[in-house]
């Protein structure tokens, strides 16, 4: 049976105990899919599973506690809801895990950076490429050129907790070395030009906090920190700074629990690439504390714990 | 309207004119910023021209931006009586004469949204409406839409001319210009218009070709939002809105604002900044009451206002210029068409 | 806001380096301030009464002083502004002395930095909010940690004041190392005669309860509401059936077990009793060297106990004790003398250290108060002490000095004098330190009257010569080398802290110097106050001292624990963490990784769940506020904003500053 | 002030109370000179000091910021300063990484009793900012060189 014949399967048999199933459904247009609430079993016909379903539905969760309800997760998207385990942030009785192995996603910004989408007709996903057709023709696209980044270093293709699982467990397939390839050439930069780069990336930012409602980790959403007044971190002046200031906020209280899921970059309208920020500190976190956020629920994300002795770290000497 | 004279621009003269123009304006047009994103830029003849995309944004922030500074102030102490001090304020409007170059019709029709509210009617803004004034907008006329492109169904068309100063219409070489208003009039004298001769026909032939279905049939939408109100309707549909302000942000009619002192020590700043009704803050009050608590009741009034309170205090028209963005960036392919769909089909 | 500030000009002590009058004018111009001045000690009582007349006349609600640093003076001026009926709390300290005028020479530059500090002070002086005390009982039961003299002084002192104590010894016996001297300075009379009956005191003594052999497991809680966890070490003896009638000492078999107390110049048995006089007298089997654990097989003393208090199998035993204050008494250790290689410690038999020379001194040490040298027990007819050995030597990481090694050298010599009448006595010293009462005539005796011939210099190395040893040194007075060839060289090893006291101070959350003894709140104005509320200091734990001066601050600590408990309840400190409810989304990472556990979670009537801190357990740390995503926990009186004005505040005058 | 200018940085201190402010003090006492461009903020434990700060006060323009505490097993509050040294270390590997020199923000342990160190450790900071120079803030001025 394929995975959305299993998916739609097991979803009809859960449905009646849930108040919804969270999956996905065609969006707008044949590039787009778009989050699906399943309430009644006439909507099942509408869920797909294709690699165009890149949201992480887990964003949805922490909102709906208090709710049982079910939810399409794949690989990566597991690991923020272990994470939210772990902090306590959701219940995992309440919740229905349908678990999919994944292949990977696509991310759309690299479709849309290559062809122009405007006036496209129609899309089909072969296995190992995208086609698609627009006025000037047809243009077929390797799948590895257009996976999220995230997808060609994914260890993680099985979700790591499920209650059904659409398929076989899927081992890891990609190589780890490339997750931190767009980190590096950052790093190699002379600082100042670091600065620049940010300086220019983040200029961009309009301040929608797409970024920060997308995220599954960002807990507090409405009480955010940045548009507080008490405390008061950040002002409505315009001027870089301040943006880069709501970044690092974001980046940094994600330090230990980003699960580099990539919503906070596919959300933002001006496609900056703000998932390096935090995947400069979960490599930094990997480094320090051998540690990887949403692998397993019983661990402490390591910023709220200690060790007496760091052997990591190297502290100056004056 | 004045004379619709047409005139033709060479592609080539393009650069040219702009540099020219920037002597006397500022002058801004879209220019490709990454692989994904256009962006209204002042004029720089290295960056380029990206005339063939929608911008990510539209020009709305030029007229009505982000972050504006209304007053700058400064506490003055009396050095002999420290219990006297004055206040100190200066108002700090810039409204240089500016031109936007390459403007879509959707986005110069929703400037006439923000000129209904901002400078028509009962209160004026005079940051916005100097602006308004001192700016020219040059549109060029759409060819094909997108498949977000909506603009038909709210009242709109690919070639419309409403909020613009000039529009432009592609024609083999260049563009034919026509002066909408006298601000373009004026504009159409430089060198680099030259007379259209029998391009004039060919930009009308080219417009006639264009068109965006009228997919959506919205006669009596502001009655049934009313009516569907008090129902689950909108708990359903909102279900995937993760209440983010992008739509509002890239939308060319949207204009919440909120105005902050920002004061350091004895100065500071009384800035205006774009708000957006789906956030959650915009309407908590002192209280902690939040009568839009979630995104439910917010996203309600988002389309609500868009398609009754305004079109029922603005006579019929719409606070939505059909460009498609909000449907674009959205991170959870909202589409607002579908929304309205629905929403007709209601109960 | 209406803010006063008050620049100091301490003397010369600010004014000398900053313009203080210039900061007052510049203050002026700052945001909310409505008065500024300065005056030449505003800590005085006219520079206090100048504070209230301000509050008064220029209706402030905020103050400001700019003078020394508010660990000095913060609670001064909050009292003086109290006065003047403001909250106390609406009080700022810039510290324009010791993090200015005494750092730097450049007047310009540190009057400058002075105003940037004024100026941030106002900054969140202008964010303070009015807070107020709240009040928690007090559990009237003190701990001393040490029972040596100081301990027991400060445990009899609060136990004659009505208070019930714990008070813990590590050793099997109270009187710590009083108890093992032979004789006192200056008048060289009797340790144990005056030691004696106060341990009898403490042990008799019905409101203390003695745990002896124990030490401290770890501390919870705070001033007024402690729980300590005591372990009682396995003794292997019953103490409630063992009456220290010392036949299990006469038969035990294994003889040649450490004698601690003896400091290892004789052995004991395996089971004792550390000495005749030990409070309590109950025997200890000492493990080591005990048949029984050794071998497997003996258990001669549980057959000869007539009260078959013996018990081999017994276990650690952790015990709670609920206690409002603490003193912590624990003495000082003394330097392994094998660090001190160039005198041959260790390696000669007769390089012995002071205290053990006191042991053979002691008519109830080893010797019956013989002096022998330990290689062939002969009585020496010549013996040289070398004062300073370890101390004051930068070389070994010990500058400081161990202040009565002076002094007992001197009785030392004079005792030496007076048991071996025919002996010469030789004293190698740098300075000898003779401050207190009749100390420098007690030195002088030793001179003068007891011939002790004293060598003012540092000795370079000892090496044997046949029987005897040969000490080598220079003479810096006369600027000669001298070799002096003796039967015994006495060592006055250095003083350190006391064995494990860097891991006691951590259960007490107490701050230690560099050489691990414990820091004093104020090294003059509050000698026996830690930095940690209800934690006091008595005794050679907080610095090498003698005996009266132990004794002098047990009774001060003492007196600091019943002016402590002489209220009912007592004030919490309203400069803690407080939940904003209407901001906190209750992920309660605050009460993760609060030390303390003082948030909990709490349902409000809508059911939500926010974090809630319980007032008189938080300590004002502030690190829930920092791990706080949505700033909904705030710190008061340092709160994320406050912070922020501060830094805001920097950042303007150095922007202005930039910009000319 | 004139004769300020181009003389002095912009260095911001977070110091807790019980250890390093109280080092300060210490050192203020025994007269160790030190340079004057640093300016103190006093907050209870190292463990208060959000990395936000730290960010903040550069965002705002310093040049330099150093956060000091009480030695590791020495905290005042048991266990601050542990939780700070994991967050101020994934700081100070993080904010090369946005364009913030290294060297520009630095975190360590100082006890009350020690003023020699904090002389020591004030000097060389400070020195260590100098050779770096002013700070190019975000959005001062151009940086010149990016990616591509």
């Amino acid at each position: 049976m394929a995975i959305l014949d299993k998916l739609k399967d097991g979803v009809q048999r859960e449905l009646e105990g849930l108040e919804f199933v969270i999956g996905w459904e065609q969006g707008y247009d044949p590039l787009h899919a778009s989050p699906l609430f399943i309430r009644t079993p006439g909507d099942i016909d509408r869920l797909i599973w294709n690699p165009l379903c890149v949201h992480n539905l887990a964003s949805y969760l922490p909102s709906l506690k208090g709710r049982r309800v079910g939810i399409l997760l794949k690989g990566c998207d597991s690991r923020s809801v272990i994470q939210l385990l772990q902090e306590g942030l959701i219940k995992r009785e309440e919740i229905v895990i349908f678990g999919i192995p994944c292949r990977g996603v696509v991310d759309l910004s690299k479709i849309k950076s290559r062809i122009d989408t405007s006036q496209m007709r129609a899309v089909s996903l072969m296995d190992d490429a995208v086609v698609i057709e627009i006025p000037q023709g047809r243009e077929e696209i390797p799948l590895d050129d257009v996976l999220a980044t995230k997808c060609l270093s994914c260890q993680y293709p099985t979700p790591l907790i499920y209650d059904h699982l659409a398929g076989e467990v899927l081992p890891p397939q990609r190589p780890t070395e490339v997750l931190y390839k767009e980190v590096e050439v950052i790093e190699e930069l002379d600082v100042q030009d670091r600065l620049a780069h940010w300086e220019r990336e983040l200029d961009r930012c309009i301040r929608c906090y797409a970024c920060r409602n997308a995220c599954p980790l960002c807990v507090c959403q409405d009480y955010c920190a940045a548009e507080s007044r008490n405390p008061r971190w950040l002002s409505q002046r315009a001027g870089v700074s301040e943006k880069v200031m709501w970044h690092i906020m974001h980046a940094l209280h994600l330090a230990g629990r980003c699960t580099d899921c990539g919503e906070c970059e596919r959300a933002c309208p001006m496609d900056i690439p703000i998932q390096r920020i935090r995947r400069k500190i979960n490599k930094e976190i990997k480094e320090l504390f051998g540690y990887e956020a949403g692998v397993n629920p019983e661990d402490t994300p390591p910023l709220y714990t200690f060790k007496v002795e760091e052997p990591t770290i190297q502290e100056r000497e004056w | 309207m004045v004379s619709r004279e047409a005139r033709f621009l060479a592609t080539d003269n393009i650069p040219a004119l702009l540099r020219r123009l920037g002597n006397t304006y500022r002058v801004f047009a879209p220019v490709k910023v990454s692989d994904t994103i256009v962006l209204f830029q002042e004029f720089a003849e290295s960056a380029g021209l990206a005339l063939d995309e929608q911008t990510t944004l539209p020009p709305k922030e030029l007229l009505f931006p982000q972050t504006e500074g209304l007053v700058s102030y400064r506490y003055r102490k009396d050095a002999e009586d420290l219990e006297k001090s004055e206040v100190q304020v200066e108002e700090t409007l810039e409204a240089p004469p500016t031109i936007i170059f390459g403007v879509r019709p959707c986005d110069a029709r929703g400037l006439t949204v923000f000129d209904a509210v901002f400078t028509d009617g009962q209160w004026r803004d005079p940051y916005y409406k100097a602006r308004r004034e001192a700016t020219t907008i040059v549109t060029v006329l759409c060819t094909q839409p997108e498949s977000t492109c909506f603009c038909t169904s709210v009242g709109g068309s690919p070639t419309g001319i409403e909020g613009s100063d000039i529009i432009l219409t592609i024609v083999t070489g260049g563009y034919v210009a026509e002066p909408v208003t006298e601000k373009g009039e004026t504009l159409l004298q430089d060198e680099a218009f030259t007379p259209a001769g029998d391009k004039a026909g060919e930009a009308g032939e080219a417009r006639e070709k264009v068109s965006v279905e009228r997919e959506l049939e919205l006669d009596g939408i502001a009655e049934q939002l009313l009516d569907i109100f008090g129902t689950d309707f909108w708990e359903q549909v909102t279900a995937k809105c993760i209440s983010c302000a992008a739509c509002t942000y890239v939308c060319p009619t949207c204009f919440c604002f909120t105005i902050t002192d920002d004061t350091t020590g004895i100065e500071g700043s009384r800035i205006r900044t774009w708000d957006s009704c789906m956030f959650y803050l915009y309407t908590l009050e002192a209280s902690g009451h939040n009568p839009r608590p979630t995104k439910t009741e917010r996203y309600r009034n988002r389309i609500g206002h868009k398609f009754s309170y305004h079109p029922t205090s603005y006579e019929g028209m719409f606070g939505c210029s059909g460009c498609g963005r909000c449907i674009k960036v959205c991170p959870a392919s909202l589409d607002i068409r579908q929304v309205l769909r629905e929403a007709k089909a209601h109960g | 806001m209406r803010i006063g500030v008050f620049v100091c000009h301490c003397g010369t002590n600010i004014d000398g380096t900053v313009d203080s009058h210039q900061v007052a004018e510049e203050a002026k111009k700052f945001p909310h301030v409505v008065y500024a001045t300065d005056y030449l000690y505003t800590c005085s009582e006219p520079g206090q009464q100048e504070i209230q007349q301000a509050v008064g006349e220029h209706d402030l609600d905020g103050v400001v002083v700019a003078a020394c640093s508010p660990r000095m003076h913060e609670n001064t001026f909050r009292r003086t502004i109290e006065r003047a009926g403001l909250n106390r709390y609406m009080f700022e300290m810039a510290n324009i002395r010791e993090h200015c005028s005494w750092i730097g020479e450049d007047r310009e530059a540190n009057t400058h930095k002075a105003i940037e500090l004024v100026r941030m002070a106002v900054a969140k002086v202008a964010n303070h909010v009015h807070l107020h005390p709240s009040y928690f009982e007090v559990n009237k039961r003190v701990l001393v940690i040490g029972a040596g003299v100081a301990g027991m002084q400060a445990a009899l002192d609060c136990a004659d004041g009505g208070l019930d104590v714990v008070l813990v010894e590590k050793k099997s016996s109270i009187g710590g190392r009083m108890a093992q001297l032979d004789k006192t300075f200056p008048t060289v009379d009797c340790s144990i005669c005056i030691l004696g009956p106060k341990m009898v005191d403490v042990g008799q003594h019905e409101k203390i309860k003695l745990c002896t052999y124990s030490e401290i497991e770890d501390i919870s809680g705070y001033v007024g509401n402690y729980t300590v966890n005591i372990r009682r070490k396995a003794t292997y003896v019953d103490w409630g059936k063992c009456t220290g009638c010392g036949l299990c000492m006469e038969k035990c078999p294994s003889k040649k077990a450490y004698d601690y107390h003896n400091e290892g110049i004789a052995d004991t048995t395996a089971i004792n009793i550390s000495f005749p006089q030990a409070i309590p007298k109950k025997a200890t089997i000492d493990p080591e060297y005990c048949r029984q654990f050794t071998k497997g097989k003996c258990g001669v003393c549980a057959k000869v106990c007539p009260l078959g208090a013996i018990d081999y199998e017994m276990e650690d035993e952790i015990v709670a004790e609920e206690v409002g204050a603490i003193i912590v008494a624990t003495g000082y250790g003394l330097l392994n003398m094998e660090e001190l290689g160039e005198y041959g410690a260790g390696r000669y038999p007769d390089v012995i250290t002071g205290i053990q020379y006191e042991r053979f001194l002691n008519a109830s040490g080893p010797t019956q108060g013989h002096v022998v040298r330990p290689s062939d027990g002969e009585e020496p007819k010549r013996v040289v002490f070398i004062s300073c050995a370890g101390s004051r030597d930068a070389s070994l990481d010990r500058p400081y000095c161990s202040n009565f090694c002076c002094m007992y050298i001197a009785k030392q010599a004079i005792l030496t004098r007076d048991h071996i009448p025919d002996s010469e006595v030789y004293v190698f010293y740098m300075d000898t330190r003779s401050p207190s009462k009749g100390y420098e005539e007690f030195i002088r005796r030793a001179q003068e009257e007891y011939g002790v011939q004293y060598v003012r210099g540092r000795v370079s190395r000892i090496y044997p010569k046949g029987k005897r040893m040969v000490v080598r040194g220079a003479d810096t007075l006369l600027g000669t080398q001298v070799e002096v060839e003796t039967d015994l060289v006495v060592l006055a090893t250095a003083a350190t802290c006391a064995p494990e006291a860097e891991e006691l101070a951590e259960k007490l959350r107490i701050s230690y110097d560099e050489y691990g003894f414990y820091m004093e709140s104020h090294p003059k104005l509050r000698p026996v106050e830690t930095n940690t509320s209800g934690v006091f200091l008595a005794g050679a734990c907080q610095g090498p001292k003698d005996i009266p001066a132990a004794v002098g601050q047990g009774s001060a600590a003492a007196s600091k624990v019943l002016s402590l408990f002489s209220k009912d309840q007592l004030e919490s400190d309203p400069q803690i963490a407080q939940v904003m409810e209407l901001r906190c989304v209750g992920c309660l990472k605050c009460a993760d990784t609060c030390p303390f556990q003082a948030i909990e979670e709490k349902e409000l009537p809508d059911g939500r769940v926010v974090g809630h801190v319980i007032e008189t357990v938080c300590q004002g740390c502030g690190l829930c506020t920092s791990i706080c995503p949505s700033g909904a926990i705030q710190l008061q009186q340092c709160t994320d904003n406050q912070l922020i004005a501060e830094v805001e505040a920097l950042c303007q005058a150095w922007r202005e500053r930039s910009s000319g | 002030m004139p004769g300020m200018e181009g003389t002095e940085l912009r260095i911001i201190g977070f110091l807790c109370n019980w250890c390093s402010y109280g080092g300060a003090d210490t050192a203020g006492v025994s007269r160790f000179k030190q340079p004057t461009d640093l300016r103190i903020i006093r907050v209870p434990c190292s463990g208060r000091v959000d990395p936000l700060l730290v960010v903040k006060a550069f965002m705002e323009g310093a040049d330099g910021v150093l956060v000091s505490g009480c030695h590791p097993r020495d905290c005042h509050y048991s266990e601050g300063n542990f939780y700070a040294r994991r967050r101020l270390e994934v700081l100070k590997r993080f904010l090369p990484f946005m364009g913030i020199e290294p060297g520009r923000f630095e975190y360590t342990w100082v006890s009350a009793s020690e003023g020699a160190r904090w002389q020591k450790v004030v000097t060389d900071f400070t020195d260590q900012v100098h050779a770096l120079g002013p700070r190019r803030n975000f959005g001062e001025g151009n940086g010149g060189g990016d990616i591509r």
